[in-house]
């Protein structure tokens, strides 16, 4: 069932592009204009700039943590809310294939990107599992700015998307640090050997534990299930400031995201400098493996039947890169992987590149596979 | 007033490794530690910045000097080579300090 | 005038358990379903899993204070507002009986508790006095969480309710404090006179002073009195943005609550291990000096001429156990008690059993004891 | 064009006294009870209060730094979002007029308050420029309140104040360091030559250029710029979230203004002890200064054709001080100026003043030169 | 350079008491005081811990020895037995430390 | 274990000036630094608080003798007129010393 959608992907990409080239180009300049021109994005611009020009905002580590938490814990919510409105209509009938999906696709993206990596642009397999791991989990703040963008153009997603980004999470971080410390197992023993310090050994098991019970996975999947109760249970009228608190569509979060992408903006600002330290490779590939998977998110979403959002945003959160649950799981597990790629590629690179061109474009991709 | 003639282990490293140092740090026998944020610059730490979280910490151990020789052997084997760290000693004169030599 | 409804309270409460054995259980484990299954308490239970599995879940310090704050201004201004209307209405005449009922409570619990403590649980001085500092407080959260949940069974409070919560903060706190310290001063005086220095003594005043001007008085107190005054001089409009900002059924209040009650969760998850240094009298203590302290609660209320959800949130806030003012406060001056008893069984008792089973049970009580 | 209003401002001073002794004080008074009487100002006092009786009361400064970033975005996204408004139906044609005047007045309430220090106090070259500096620029929490207090009388400020607001905040700073560097250029320079270190020479250029790239103006300018561009690109609907986030008379920002001035108060009241330091003069200048530069404020309004509530309030922007951008700006120029000085001065008596009793003023002095 | 042989005085402990320490350093003679925000571990810690606060705070004193000797004391007196502490001195050289001796 | 001793220089004073404290320190041949937010009173600590941004912090450096004697006479010369600020230096045995050595 699986090798079919991955042929005809494999088919479709060179089409893809050529279509591109003449037709649609005029709608995606079209509907990037529509994008850039909204508030998330602008705030996300005037934090490079301040980092440009070395102006003074400082956003409190703490008040960053703060919107992450209420962001992670508004998906979350909302997501659950949602999943047992379609669950109470549909069952599990409309969800489990977009479920199955997202974990083929969690498994095959860091895989393939550790393949382009180490094959292609002949990065140490450290390095490459540690980039790997970061294309292969996802990024809450995509996910949420793709979903403003789907709602903005009035095809909002399926609601059980939350639930796919929460799936989407964990397992191609694993898999990457699992590659990725096997295949080092020799250097690393060697190393090891002569030192005489086992420690570092055992800090695989560690990383992985940390990762599944990470902050990101606990906030949306702990008020996903919280979501899911309270909707079942309770009536509507109690339930309703909550939901007004949470609501993805409501002021608190669009505002919030707001200042979180302002935050962004100055992090990725400080991070461009690192852009000629990484090379013209990763440029590329930070910006080509995004198309390529947020493609293949798209396609198999239309195959699982999920609707025009939903492929886009389905789209977006593969081609996401994480950079808060992979960086420290990744520095703890492969120490000799050099941060500053991994980061550079998925701050400075992926994230805005996905923010400002590829949520459109994944839009477009999803018209022309056909969802509706 | 009685003083006790002890060592101060100083290590300042990237955030993701302090806890691990400091838990590691007491099984090698010091019978506490003290934690604290701060932010550096060193030869590689800029390599080595991650995002979202306080950087750097610093992890102080009181300990005698036999122990202060462990602690610093084993983060400089184990650490050195791959993470942004520092790491001294200095004497300081305890009160009370017989209850900080490992039993 | 006091003495004869002590003597009704006492005669009370083996009928009243009688009674919950045959009919009213039933009704009982519905409400608790009801209470349990909503957003509030689900977050709490989240913070416990998440210390449970070593979760990743971290609030910033910052934003629990912060919210802290803002609860506290909160419950402060509605109150004042609610009062300003009930005492133009009908001035002080419907509130002076309950506010004497809330005074005689706060001045009656830490001796209870102290005398349960020390004779039936042979604490030493020190720590009697310590815990029955804290049972001798409330906690405004749970104040929060009980207003939330007669509000969603359309009883709600009283108006003046939060006025009463202000009542109840300090006198507790005070009266345990100088029975602490007047009873252990021989123990005190010699040691002191061995080391000669008798610097510690002179705290006393200074800790009294600073929990009676301290945050949650001074927040809680002051906006009562900014709500009373400007609802009287502001028109309804000025006013509306300052009620919609504080309101506590509005959406601020409530997911304000959520994130509060997830770091509570996190916190009394981390005292969770401490459960067995207490021993299983002052487990026994935290769950059942409540009750009693509830029903003592309930009752007065009712003869005061609360209604029943505010018999039910009277009950909540006497049988809830202070873990904000109370801990600093027995820590400066009565150094000898062991903090782990009493925060324990505060937080990682008598909070969790209140938010999860009293309040269900005060409101039945409430019921019980014929409040409408 | 300029010396004629100058001439009958100077004209009009002693007037404006005379005139408010015999029949409009009754109508401040009145003004100022209803401006008084509202949780804006009264926070204000909780906090002074507090800090005098040594209460409790502490906003985390990551909370205050929080609501400082919230006020100035809000502030610029609105005034970005009015502007467009103004734009598309007026052109440029209403604001630059009200610009040239707030820019006037930013160049020339930094020499007056100069020439007053140094020549009639008898202050130190240094400590005239640097209390200067705080008088030349504005702040953006005096804006907010004034703000706040026209919408609350039914005479809202021009649509357009917001962008003079970013336009007073620089030039009164930098034209008094330049001042009273350049001033104090011979004693700094003898100073520089015994100790052979030339590295403070430098910093004029780096304070300047930190003053026009700070925090302030970056995020009230940006956000201006995306309000603006916001507006004109997006639909109402789209649109809407941010709006409520963002929104002035809003419930958050009222909020959010009421937590600010609870820690404003804190501030303030604790350098109230350091107003005996400073002097009688300070204190005067304090109170008189702002009455003076916000009648010009008003006046000159009037003139460039504000309304009634934009006289008001542009009035109270030019009188007020600023506390965040000057004071390390000043403190890293003209490092011999005593920081006492000036921030008591801006924020334990100007800024009291204004909040209390200067906007109700303003808001008389212009109806008196005729606004409507 | 002149340099002027002084001792720094060093207490971790819960910060309940921090802010009485501090004080009571400069009533004893110390010239200031600088107080940080800590996280730590030791033999009493886990059984002290606070909510809702900061858990630890470090409070560095730069002092002569006399005086040194004399807060040691008086924190050793005052506070050992109950809170947990823990206290050392060590040897620095401050510059223009003359300022620094009690007058 | 190898230990290098080399001399840990400190210096603690208003925020406003620390960062360029830090890189005048680097400047000078400092091989890095680390930062931390305190809290301080002192002589003059009174007179110079500034609203809006933690009041105080300390700065260390690990260097050599004579880079710290430079470091100290430059804060000294530069910022210790108008500034509220102390620095002072200490013995220290660090590990790889020879990596802080200036080139
Ligand atoms: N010479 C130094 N003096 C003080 N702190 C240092 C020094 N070098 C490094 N550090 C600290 O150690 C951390 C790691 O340094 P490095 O491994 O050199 O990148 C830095 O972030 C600094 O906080
Ligand atoms: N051996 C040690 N080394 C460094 N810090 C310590 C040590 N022992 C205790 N501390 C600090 O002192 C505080 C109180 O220690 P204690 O009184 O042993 O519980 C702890 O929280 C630590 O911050
Ligand atoms: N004797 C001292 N011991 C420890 N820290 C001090 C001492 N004197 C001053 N400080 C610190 O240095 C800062 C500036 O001190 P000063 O210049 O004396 O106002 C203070 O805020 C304290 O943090
Ligand atoms: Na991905
Ligand atoms: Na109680
Ligand atoms: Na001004």
């Amino acid at each position: 069932m699986l090798t079919i959608p991955c042929a005809t992907l494999c088919w479709h990409i060179p089409a893809l592009f050529a279509v591109f080239n003449a037709e649609q180009l005029g709608r995606i300049v079209e509907s990037l204009e529509r994008n850039l021109l909204t508030p998330i994005p602008l705030c996300f611009v005037l934090g490079l700039i301040c980092t440009q020009i070395h102006g003074g905002i400082k956003i409190p580590k703490e008040l960053y943590l703060a919107i992450a938490i209420f962001l992670l814990m508004s998906i979350g919510f909302i997501g659950g809310h949602e999943l047992a409105h379609e669950y109470q209509e549909h069952g599990i009938s409309t969800i489990w294939k977009p479920a199955l999906a997202t974990l083929v696709l969690g498994c095959l993206t860091p895989i393939t990107s550790y393949v382009v990596l180490h094959y292609l642009g002949r990065l140490s397999i450290a390095d490459s599992a540690g980039i790997a791991a970061h294309y292969g989990s996802t990024s809450a703040v995509t996910y949420a700015v793709a979903n403003s963008f789907v709602e903005q153009t009035q095809h909002p997603a399926n609601s059980f998307l939350p639930t796919l980004v929460t799936i989407l999470e964990c397992p191609g971080i694993a898999i990457a640090l699992v590659l990725g410390a096997a295949l080092s197992a020799r250097e690393r023993a060697t190393k090891a050997s002569a030192s005489g310090a086992p420690v570092r050994e055992s800090k695989l098991g560690e990383a992985l534990y940390e990762v599944m019970t990470g902050q990101s996975i606990m906030l949306m999947a702990g008020l996903l299930v919280i979501g899911f109760i309270s909707t079942l249970f309770m009536d509507t009228k109690g339930f309703q400031p909550f939901y007004d608190f949470f609501q993805s569509k409501g002021m608190l979060f669009r505002g919030a995201l707001c200042i979180f992408l302002l935050e962004m903006g100055l992090v990725a600002g400080e991070r461009l400098g690192d852009l000629r330290k990484v090379g013209p490779f990763l440029v590329a590939f930070g910006i080509v493996m995004p198309l390529i998977h947020g493609f293949a998110g798209v396609y198999l979403g239309h195959l699982a039947g999920l609707n025009l959002g939903g492929c886009t945003v389905l789209g977006a959160i593969v081609a996401s890169a994480s950079y808060i649950a992979a960086p420290p799981a990744v520095r703890l597990t492969l120490p000799e992987a050099n941060p500053t790629l991994s980061i550079t590629a998925a701050l400075a690179i992926t994230f805005p590149f996905n923010i400002a061109f590829g949520i459109p474009i994944y839009f477009e991709m999803a018209k022309w596979v056909g969802a509706t | 007033m009685q003083l006790y003639p002890l060592k101060l282990v100083t290590v300042v490293g990237e955030t993701v490794i302090m806890d691990d140092i400091a838990k590691e740090g007491q099984q090698l026998g010091a019978s506490g530690y003290t934690l604290s944020e701060v932010v550096g610059q060193g030869s590689r730490s800029a390599r080595n910045v991650i995002v979202g979280a306080s950087k750097t910490m610093k992890c102080e151990f009181v300990v005698p000097m036999d122990l202060a020789e462990k602690i610093l052997k084993h983060v400089s084997y184990t650490y050195f080579e791959h993470y942004a760290c520092i790491a001294w000693l200095s004497d300081v004169q305890v009160v009370r300090g017989e209850a900080y030599v490992a039993k």
